[in-house]
């Protein structure tokens, strides 16, 4: 893979390394040996058709789904594995996995809690950090993402996109070094996608460290500093938004690219 | 235990199986009525079954019975300790039957419903063609469900002098004063009988779930 | 049935009472221990030591497949050979607990099941983990998402609790049913004694609404 | 009511008999037998009319009488003041009296010892009632009674619960309670009569002339050929040859 | 109204007429006096926010609901009542119903039944036509979508495209004189949608009369002969395809075309 090799000389400073990662279910050999690199303050799309194994990718990345091969640094901490090389517990895992945010594609949210509940829960229940600071910056997260009138509200109340922008709340409360999109906006309306990818754009456009799986072409050429194709359980394509939308190189992505522009 | 310990035994399940047997052929069309009516919203009638369904559910299997015996001949109704258990159980059934049925019907999607609709279906077409084909399919599960309950009620029975396994239990436990080897006995013919019901449910289970996964 | 029927229920009233004070003490007991150890026991489902899992679903199915009575005899006649021997209260209360937790852990199981598997993902990846999962995100959802099934179950502890007066539980069944068989008015006692029942049912249901309303908004 | 002649035309009265109540009346290899059972041979035969049986619980008995399932209680029922406002009995078919039994290493010996102590009878018999009055009896007496009545739906619990020590005694009719001696030797012991002596017969609805006609001439025979007292022997040890003609 | 106006002189041409539909919710006033007739062979596209009432009134002109006021004449029969004003029953408007073919967002197939049922049930109980015929013609319909090697499957095994594409002939078999389109590809994976929208492309092409709620703009500018555009209850726009996309009058339409068009 030449993406992997393209980045070896910056191992220092990338945020995420994901290095021969293989995954199967059974037969189902759904990642195939996939590596790449990230950098502080990147936006990486994750591309492909249906199946292709996008969501497989992100849920190994924080260790949801233990891969049969490859390691996933965050950090250069190794997921999963003590500095000793031992595999860790529990409680040092999710301790890792509060390092790393995820917006689900449903959501997700708990629907017991109210909206403040919801983004605070993980900074007070597993970061146990305090209840008075972690009220602050909960309030003023979700005030970022222009729902400050909604904080006592049940997530039942919200409309698709609200109930989003609570999922992206949630996970910048915990400060995660990384933040990853399974699909944010193709359960929502199509009248809601736009609130939901203008808080993504801001959130890109101040420097976070994001990898989107996402349907909508135009905000991923927009907003990524790079494309990742992915076919098979392989990453075909690893480059910037203009080459690949302007000049994809492979068969494939140029299918795929047909198929959801058809429209 | 003697030979016609053993032979009480056998009356005792064929009671226990026939009295529940009769309770569902009786309990499920009109289970499905009532739950028609209550999901239909029919005025008054719909108004009855809530209260019929309500009133059943909450009576115990065993002052029911006795209301059936003992009660009914007050009215010049005299009934046979068998018909009175068929009944008693049949009036139980109908309730949990139409509760099973509405949960089906209320869980059915709409929005087929619907799509019959627009396509022309009456009334009758929607409900044999529609409705009935896979309300039926879901409620299997649930109405052998309710078959495994009324098993278990059966010893209900007993009350009212009908020979059904538990009786036979302690009457031959009364004699012998060895009370624990009858209830053992009558314990492994309730769990035949029970686990062969849960294996059909299951059985039907998996068959309806590979025919029709939820679209 | 004439008024003079339920003139002699008036005057036994005191039987009465007590039959009534026996079917409630012993459902609300058995309730609430039948719910707490059903808790209790659902995370067992769960486990990944297999004697474990096997053992809970073997007790599970054990009592789903032994009726209440059979159950009753067994605990009020069978014990006493190997030494325990509880007085009839005790071991109907003992036998309606153990059976219905029973029954309430195959409840709580199913309705963990069916919460959205990513709700409890979002939970892992969030990094909860444990006693701190289940305290924060699966068990209220749990409990939600079982009220209605437990208000069932709840039924069927009253229902099952007068097939205690077979053992000489003296609760509401046995009451009436000693009434008539000294007035010869079985009638109107059962009809009380069904009545009695309703209403039990009723504050039951009432309670399990209340509480589901509540809980409606918040299971997803 | 039906008159004696249409009685005589249809050829049956139905008949409801106890299943567990040695030994007037109880199942053997599927068989109901047993005092009564034999008695009921020698009516029909007297009076040429068939007694259609329906064997079930003691709790139902009465009340099907009482209601009119059935024309008559073909048992060993306890002849009560109570009952004679709402049954007429035939002759008598047994004198009885209400005993306690105990469980053989027992210390109470004399009815006074009930004192405090747990006993239990049947729901809806006459030796509950009986044991009632002794109770109020003995508090009239001594100031106390018998610590707690337990009622029971039928005796054989009762007799388990009296083996397994949750009661002290159980009060039934003395002749019950020998043949439970003789079964369970060692066991349980006999006690003292609780209650007045009395008699047992078989019982119709208050007013049910014709078939107490029918079925009490045709005992009455039975009576006076001294068929009923080698019954008596056979079955409950001892004749009654002294027991008054009618109970009503 | 001015749509009605213009059309007003070929009443007799008409295939539908929908005159003054006014439908309310309780207090929520959804459908406000909406008139427009459609000629054979026109497919109009229902244009609007989500919640302006698209769906409601396409409900309407199949009666699943029945407005508070106004008429809806199909090849001037009124739907709902019998020539003598009296209103009909459950039969006789079942039978009006099945000159009106519907497709679902959610595709609403019978899940019980194959493919092939699906598509002949309502013919064949409801029509009560011959079986042999039915059947043969069903086929042909399977054909003409694409289908005709998932004849025996049940839904549950087909993909979302698929599964619109057997609502589409299932519409299609009873041989409607109109084809009602509620939002058919947007519970679709992106990937899918082509497909359908293929198939509705021909159904235009051969002259099939057609009304159709969608999200797809390209699809409806390239497809539709007149667009209907649809705020609050209102018509307020009612033109051609090119005047509406290319020179929207109103505000409203002129925010509608940003938003869904913003991504
Ligand atoms: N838990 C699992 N068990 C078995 N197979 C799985 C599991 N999760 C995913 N798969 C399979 O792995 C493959 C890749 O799935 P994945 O969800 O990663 O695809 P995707 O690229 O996210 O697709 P989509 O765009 O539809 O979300 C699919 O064939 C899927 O069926
Ligand atoms: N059965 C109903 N009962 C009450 N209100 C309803 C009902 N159906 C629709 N509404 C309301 O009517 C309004 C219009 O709904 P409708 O479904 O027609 O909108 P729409 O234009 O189809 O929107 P969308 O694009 O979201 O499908 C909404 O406010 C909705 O809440
Ligand atoms: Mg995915
Ligand atoms: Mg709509």
């Amino acid at each position: 893979m030449n993406a992997s090799v393209q980045h070896e000389s910056k191992t220092h400073q990338a945020v995420l390394r994901v290095q021969g990662i293989s995954k199967s279910f059974g037969d189902n050999h759904v990642l195939k040996d996939i590596s790449f690199d990230m950098q502080k303050g990147e936006v990486v799309s994750l591309l492909g058709p249906s199946g292709c194994g996008k969501s497989t990718l992100l849920r190994c990345i924080n260790w949801l789904e233990i891969p049969d091969a490859g390691h996933i640094r965050l950090n250069s901490e190794r997921m999963g594995y003590a500095v000793n090389g031992t595999k860790v517990g529990d409680a040092q895992l999710s301790k890792m996995r509060s390092k790393i945010g995820m917006v689900f594609q449903h959501f997700a949210l708990w629907p017991h809690m109210t909206v403040l509940e919801n983004v605070m829960a993980s900074p007070l229940h597993v970061q146990k950090r305090n209840r008075k600071e972690v009220e602050q910056e909960a309030r003023a997260v979700l005030k970022r993402v222009g729902l400050e009138d909604k904080i006592n509200m049940l997530p039942s109340r919200l409309s698709g996109g609200q109930k989003q922008r609570v999922g992206i709340a949630r996970a910048l409360a915990m400060k995660p070094d990384i933040l990853l999109f399974d699909e944010p906006t193709s359960a929502l309306d199509p009248m809601l996608v736009g609130e939901v990818l203008e808080v993504m754009r801001d959130l890109a456009a101040e420097g976070s460290t994001m990898v989107i799986v996402t349907h909508e072409m135009k905000f991923a050429r927009q907003v990524s500093s790079r494309i990742i194709f992915m076919d098979s359980g392989h990453i075909i394509e690893n480059r910037s938004p203009e080459e690949f939308f302007d000049n994809p190189q492979t068969d494939k992505a140029k299918t795929f690219l047909h198929s959801v522009q058809y429209k | 235990m003697n030979f016609y310990d053993y032979l009480s035994f056998v009356y005792g399940a064929v009671s226990t199986i026939g009295v529940s047997f009769i309770a569902i052929i009786v309990g499920i069309p009109l289970g499905l009525g009532l739950a028609l009516l209550r999901w239909a919203k029919v005025p008054l009638l719909g108004k009855c079954a809530y209260v019929y369904v309500s009133l059943v559910r909450s009576c115990p299997a065993v002052t029911l019975i006795m209301l059936i015996y003992f009660g009914l001949p007050q009215f010049e109704i005299s009934l046979s300790p068998l018909v009175a258990a068929m009944i008693s159980f049949s009036i139980t059934a109908t309730a949990f039957n139409c509760e099973i049925w509405r949960s089906a019907l209320l869980s059915f999607d709409r929005s087929q419903y619907e799509a019959a609709q627009a396509f022309g279906m009456n009334r009758w077409i929607r409900f044999r063609y529609v409705l009935l084909p896979q309300v039926w399919r879901s409620s299997i599960p649930g109405l052998i469900n309710e078959m495994t309950l009324l098993v278990k009620n059966s010893p209900a029975i007993s009350v009212i002098g009908l020979l059904d396994i538990t009786r036979a239990a302690q009457r031959i436990g009364a004699r012998t004063y060895e009370p624990i080897p009858p209830l053992l006995v009558g314990f492994a013919i309730y769990i035949v009988i029970v686990m062969l019901l849960i294996k059909l449910q299951k059985h039907l289970e998996v068959r309806i779930r590979s025919a029709q996964e939820p679209l | 049935m004439n008024l003079s029927d339920f003139q002699i229920i008036y005057d036994e009233r005191d039987s009465v009472i007590t039959g009534i004070q026996t079917t409630l003490s012993l459902v609300l007991v058995s309730g609430l221990a039948s719910v707490l150890f059903g808790l209790i026991l659902t995370p067992l489902f769960f486990s990944k030591v297999g004697w474990v899992r096997g053992s809970i679903e073997w007790l599970c199915s054990a009592m789903r497949c032994s009726p209440f009575l059979l159950f009753v005899y067994v605990i009020y006649f069978g014990l006493p050979s190997y030494g325990i021997n509880f007085d009839k209260y005790t071991s109907g209360l003992v036998a309606m607990i153990v059976y219905h937790s029973a029954y309430m852990a195959i409840i709580f199981r199913s309705a963990w099941v069916d919460i959205p598997a990513e709700i409890l993902e979002a939970g892992t990846a969030y990094g909860f983990r444990g006693a701190t999962l289940i305290r924060r995100i699966i068990g209220p959802l749990l409990l939600m998402r079982a009220i209605p099934m437990v208000g069932n179950q709840w039924i069927q502890i009253v229902k099952d609790s007068a097939y205690l007066g077979i053992i000489s539980v003296f609760d509401i069944t046995a009451a009436f049913n000693s009434i008539q068989s000294i007035y010869f008015n079985p009638f109107v006692c059962f009809i009380v004694a069904g009545l009695l029942y309703w209403v039990f049912c009723l504050l039951i249901e009432l309670i399990v609404n209340l509480v589901a309303r509540y809980a409606r908004e918040r299971i997803a | 009511a039906s008159t004696v002649d249409e009685i005589k035309a249809k050829g049956t009265i139905t008949v409801a008999t106890e299943d567990n109540y040695r030994p007037f009346e109880f199942v053997q290899d599927g068989v109901s037998t047993g005092y009564d059972n034999e008695l009921k041979a020698l009516v029909e035969k007297e009076s040429g009319i068939k007694l259609e049986q329906e064997i079930m619980p003691w709790a139902g008995i009465l009340p099907g009488v009482q209601s009119g399932k059935f024309d008559m209680a073909l048992s060993a029922v306890m002849v009560t003041d109570q009952r004679r406002k709402v049954f007429d009995f035939t002759t008598p078919t047994a004198a009885s009296q209400t005993y306690f039994a105990t469980k053989a290493d027992s210390d109470i010996k004399s009815g006074k010892d009930l004192i405090g102590k747990t006993v239990g009878a049947e729901t809806g018999s006459a030796f509950l009632l009986e044991l009632k009055a002794y109770d109020k009896k003995l508090k009239d007496e001594h100031g106390e009674g018998v610590g707690k009545i337990v009622e029971y739906h039928g005796y054989p619990e009762a007799y388990q619960d009296l083996a397994l020590g949750r009661l002290d005694a159980v009060v039934n009719t003395d002749i019950t309670l020998r043949s439970l001696m003789e079964e369970r030797p060692g066991v349980f012991s006999l006690g003292e009569p609780v209650g007045e002596p009395g008699y047992k017969a078989w019982a119709v609805k208050k007013g049910n002339e014709a078939v107490l006609k029918v079925v009490n001439d045709a005992m009455l025979k039975v009576r006076e050929s001294g068929e009923m007292y080698r019954l008596q022997e056979k079955w409950l040890g001892a004749k009654n040859e002294d027991m008054p003609l009618d109970v009503n």
